[in-house]
């Protein structure tokens, strides 16, 4: 058996939640308070990648972050590496094709618990940075457990944006998905099986563990 | 009649002109449905509703021969797939397109995957063949078939890489480029078969379409589009 | 003396806000008013959590904001402590870390009080590790007290922190509350719909009128103004006296104090012979009488008095109000019918009679 | 009589609630208790949202729950108007339509009030086309009880309805629920932490401590207990005597009624001589004279009583529970030097003073 | 320009969300309210499809529902028409594959809003099912948006699984997402990028009136 797909896969899953996370929680937050009119256009926003075709979101991506493409050209003559083909290219297309999973529920939480909680963090000495990671971030951890569920499912599960900008090499760009697909091409489906199988019966477990924890959350708003 | 064909992507683009000619000979009109030759297969065998086949590979339509979702005697090669060493840069590779595999001086180098597609299985013969295969196979980003791995050069993200001559023998995309035909001698010949299938045994249709892409006008254009025939 | 000057405008569809108060930045001021005559919302601009277009707002020296000036102290940076009307308990945290959440922010040289401390006074004890949500109501408020208390503040902003509470809660948090002005010296800014609940603690009293200051002012002033008598509402009009502690009869446990020429009966104070000592008199728990009693009776205090006005006949109902001159105005209430019967008339000498237990709650340490 | 009889037994992790009660289907009945004693817990468990293990619940002839039977009756099926402790109203409709919520559900032959009516009474016009969540606290409450209301329910359960309401629309809405429950018959059943609040409504009172009934029965009874005067607080402690109407004096707004052989005055009542009427008269309202007083005063009420019974001296503090007798046995409250002074012992003839506009917030029509 | 498959694409998307609202709302409104057990399990399965990728799912789901499948078989024998290769294949493909993104954020909805304003309906004489019509949806009503414009961009972006399960037949199952990756192969580039173009504005104009809407609903619940 071929260990390192899936350790490619977890590594690109995790690193891709963590960015994720990272840009999801202030765009999340920022749309669950704004009354600002731009909000609409950038909720929209949010959600547009995952209207095309993941192939073809891979092929514009794969132009985009390529030698010549507006960021991967840049990228390239700063950093001297190219982004199309690499892990780093992997983590940005992921992000962005799992960028609606974070955000939306994430958003969903903060705008659920509302402005009360921080007036009352506030008025007890904590800035809005405090008040935000000593409150509201807890009282949304339902939220960033779907959010985290989703993203990273989802990314386990990228498949189209991964094999254009990734190129599918073994041992770096190389993911389980695309393990799983090239042995239904190759009729080799005894290893499809188990490979999903496997796949399958981790998630499961991580699933389950996840949501029983979960479930012990004392947050409710309610 | 109608005749419902499935193809192996690579030959979507040559079989449309193909198409054109059999509808306005015979009347009858062709649906076609394409995509990779594996993902054809595994549908034809739950029950597609397709007439004709036209893989990429001669190992497909023998297996449907026989496991029976295929008429036993209509297999036959229609095309002969020849690979292409190719980049976008029309100054990258000069005639002897051997030169730049050995001097290496490029970042990458796309191919199908040898796993699934027939020209990636034919691109690593040759890079063995060429005993290049150790030292290149680093420098490799493997496409999920022939039309991704011509995309990957394309664009440029790959500075060379193997594609399908048919590809690079569109029309529309004539000379662009610069091209190394790999020599035959190099890789095991690509035979692309075509298969009736049971569903179209009692369709005339099918059958004239077949016959159709044995004439000789469709070998003509067939040559024409950059394939080799048996 | 040190105050908060404060000038807000705020308009909602339906409602405005539109106030220019200046009260003293210690004591107890009490916002009064109707259900939804705007004491939450003023409430809210103190604490900074409004900005009103036109807003200002000095505690002391320090200005908090001045909107011409574009000066906005954010609320975290105020020294605030803020119960809110709904407790607002962070439902993630145990009752111990909600009590903590303001302590732990507060710099410790800063801190004036303890976790026991609260704890104690706010009889918490068996529900420290409980979550709030499962608390009834009156606990959550008594927590949400606690909270604010443990930050240390140096105005304490409350928005009916007893409603939900029973008679016997509010009766332990009282005590608290005047302790905290007194020893902490901590200006308390108090929203309320029913005085009677602060009538112990009340210093400067703001009437609040669907969204405008309708009086604002020394208590004593402002409940003992005949024409506002309608609006406090029968079981707040009233007066406060200031006297002195003259003895105590430990044995009855009752207090004498002296107010000026005159010994009252007071429930017993753990107040020094000499201190001095604020009474309040509710008008409802006067009776007049022309002379002296004959017969002894249960009422012990007894202030000669001289009529000085007579309130509005006009109003319907039994009830009328009269102020008293006893060295200060006091008011008092009795039926019109006892008004023609001892034909009371301004310039008249009589008694008033008070119910020493009537006192109980009506009485105040300075 | 048709009563409501119930018995629950609730668990919780700190909490139990173990109660057995009957009482009548008519009426106010008060349950009573400082916060965390399971006022919420027990109305809860009647009105069908806590199902309990041992639970039964019976109103009138009709058996809503008997756990040992697997009976349940769903709160929706239960023709109950339930009001929260917080208002809890539906933040996606307007304040109309959370109105009309139950009164589209309930069939227009069983209705018996209407959106007007509720309305105008609860004051709500300027708010219907309001969202809840823009009103304050009271104006939210108001809103619940006009919906619980509007639902025709026979049986009212209501928790702390009147706990953020200021005095004035306390006193706008009071005279309704007693109308309420005279003119519709329905029985209430009221959670209170403030005795006073319903001292004019309260028929039937239940004392919680901690989550068990300490007392329960007729509130005349259950009040004039000395030994739970300490338990119902100051303001609560009281009588309720039975009168007739016996004239008015409408030029002084007063009613004369008859209790017994003596003529009380009460802030006029719209009601024919010779209706029955209740008074209550609060403990601490009382005071006690030897003999008849020589001078006027303005205490129009005076009853001749004998003394019955002298509360426990134990307690610290200077108040002392006296029962009096005057037909029937009522309580006063007086200092404990007044007892001294006096010399009062059971047995002794006295006069029981009552300032007639202290009975302006005691009095209910029957 | 071929309309055929943006019809069946609209089509699909459609008919996918609203087979995901009928199925997903009770989902979602037992896991936010059971207390039971097996509550994590329900969760974690319906997170699952997610994990595979969409063509290895595409396999599995073309297995279960072709003609000797354990579902299109049946299926087959009873209606005389498969499952596979149909538009109701495709419906039933892409109901599994969305389910998550339905479910997700009406469950939190669901939560969020919690069981208080349910009780007050009922005293006030709704039965479960009113209260859950007259008060728990439309103060999901949020929830609602965030899950229809998930499961139809889902949809309309899904690739994988279309292309396995419903075989890409002119008219019947190729759906834009299908149309434009054959362009792409078939180096129809302009094509590929004006039929992108197009999926792209009209989703976004969508998209934008959709939280424009939204904006304006009334429930929050602070
Ligand atoms: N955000 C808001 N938008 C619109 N109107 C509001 C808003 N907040 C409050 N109001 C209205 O302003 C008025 C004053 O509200 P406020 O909460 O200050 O009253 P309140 O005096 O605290 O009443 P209560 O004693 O009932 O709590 C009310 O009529 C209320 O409906
Ligand atoms: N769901 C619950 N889980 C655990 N404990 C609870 C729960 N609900 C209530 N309690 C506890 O049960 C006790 C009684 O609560 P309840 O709400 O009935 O009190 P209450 O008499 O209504 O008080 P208040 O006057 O403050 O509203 C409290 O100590 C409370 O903390
Ligand atoms: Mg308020
Ligand atoms: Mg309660």
């Amino acid at each position: 058996m071929d260990w390192q797909p899936i350790w490619i896969t977890l590594k690109l899953a995790a690193t891709t939640v963590g960015v994720l996370l990272l840009i999801g929680t202030p765009v999340a937050w920022w749309l669950a308070h704004t009354k600002s009119r731009a909000r609409v256009w950038v909720e929209a926003g949010v959600a547009l990648p995952l209207v095309l075709p993941p192939t073809v979101l891979g092929f514009y991506l794969l132009i985009a972050l390529g030698t010549n493409g507006i960021v991967g050209g840049p990228f390239e003559s700063i950093t001297g590496s190219s982004l199309a083909f690499t892990f780093s290219g992997l983590v940005i297309a992921s992000t962005l094709y799992s960028f609606p999973f974070v955000v939306q529920p994430l958003q969903g939480a903060f705008e659920a618990s509302g402005r009360n909680y921080l007036e009352a963090a506030w008025s007890l000495g904590a800035s809005k940075w405090d008040a935000f990671i000593s409150v509201a971030s807890p009282m949304a951890l339902r939220g960033y457990v779907t959010a985290i569920v989703l993203g990273f499912a989802h990314t386990l599960g990228e498949f189209g944006v991964v094999l254009m900008v990734g190129g599918n090499i073994p041992g770096q760009t190389k993911v389980v998905s695309i393990a799983i697909y090239d042995h239904v091409e190759a009729l080799e489906y005894s290893q499809a099986h188990w490979l999903s199988g496997g796949l399958l019966l981790f998630s499961f477990t991580v699933l389950v563990t996840v949501y029983a924890f979960n479930r012990r959350l004392p947050v409710h708003l309610s | 009649g109608e005749v419902t064909v499935a193809v192996a992507s690579n030959f979507l683009n040559p079989l449309k002109t193909l198409i054109q000619e059999f509808q306005k000979q015979s009347g009858h009109t062709v649906r076609t449905v394409s995509g990779s030759t594996g993902k054809l297969y595994a549908q034809i065998l739950h029950g597609a509703p397709f007439d004709v086949f036209l893989s990429a590979d001669s190992e497909r339509p023998r297996l449907l021969e026989q496991e029976g979702q295929a008429v036993a005697g209509t297999r036959f090669t229609y095309a002969r797939g020849k690979i292409v060493l190719w980049s976008a840069d029309p100054h990258r590779i000069n005639a002897d397109g051997q030169n730049i595999l050995h001097r290496k001086n490029f970042r990458r180098l796309a191919l199908a995957n040898p796993k699934t597609a027939p020209y990636g299985k034919a691109a690593v013969t040759v890079l063995k063949r060429l005993n290049l295969w150790t030292s290149l196979s680093p420098l490799i980003v493997q496409g999920e078939n022939i039309g991704q791995t011509f995309q990957f050069v394309a664009t440029g993200n790959a500075e060379i890489g193997f594609v399908a001559l048919s590809q690079v023998g569109d029309p529309r995309l004539k000379n662009k480029g610069s091209r190394w035909i790999v020599p035959e001698h190099l890789y095991d010949a690509i035979d692309q078969d075509a298969v009736l299938l049971t569903r179209g045994e009692s369709q005339p249709p099918a059958r004239a379409f077949l016959l159709f892409l044995k004439s000789d006008p469709a070998r003509e254009r067939i040559l024409n589009y950059g394939y080799g025939l048996k | 003396m040190s105050t908060i000057r404060s000038r807000f405008k705020i308009q909602y569809a339906g409602f405005s806000l539109e106030t220019d108060l200046n009260f003293p930045a210690e004591g107890v001021t009490v916002i009064f008013g109707r259900s939804g005559s705007g004491k939450t919302t003023l409430l809210r601009c103190l604490a900074g959590l409004e900005k009103s277009s036109a807003g200002f707002m000095k505690f002391g020296d320090a200005v908090w904001q001045d909107e011409s000036k574009k000066l906005f102290l954010p609320v975290h940076r105020r020294p605030i402590g803020l119960v809110f009307q709904d407790a607002r308990l962070f439902p993630h945290l145990t009752v111990r870390d909600n009590l903590l959440y303001g302590y732990r922010r507060t710099e410790p040289t800063r801190r004036q009080i303890e976790l026991d401390q609260v704890v104690d006074l706010m009889n918490l004890q068996p529900l420290l590790d409980r979550r709030p949500q499962k608390l009834s109501g009156g606990e959550q408020q008594r927590v949400a007290i606690g909270r604010a208390l443990l930050k240390s503040p140096r105005l304490l902003l409350m928005d009916e922190p007893l409603a939900n509470l029973d008679a016997q809660h509010k009766q332990d948090i009282l005590p608290f509350l005047i302790r905290l002005k007194r020893e902490m010296r901590i200006p308390i800014v108090y929203v309320t719909h029913s005085l009677s609940e602060v009538v112990q603690l009340v210093d400067t009293l703001v009437l609040l009128e669907n969204g405008k200051s309708v009086a604002a002012g020394p208590a004593n002033e402002v409940l003992s103004r005949l024409d506002l008598a309608g609006k406090v509402g029968p079981s707040a009009v009233g007066s406060v006296l200031t006297a002195t502690v003259a003895g105590h009869e430990t044995e009855f446990g009752l207090t004498r104090v002296q107010y000026q020429d005159h010994s009252l009966y007071i429930p017993e104070q753990p107040l020094a012979v000499g201190s001095p000592l604020r009474l309040h008199l509710l008008a409802q728990d006067i009776s007049i009488a022309l002379g002296e009693p004959q017969a002894p009776t249960s009422i012990l205090n007894r202030l000669p008095a001289t009529v000085l006005e007579i309130g509005s006949m006009e109003s319907k109902g039994s009830a009328v109000n009269l102020k008293l001159d006893v060295g200060e105005p006091i008011l008092a209430t009795i039926t019109r019918k006892s008004l023609a019967h001892l034909n009371l008339k301004p310039g008249m000498q009589v008694y008033a009679n008070v119910k020493a237990v009537k006192m109980v709650h009506e009485i105040e340490e300075y």
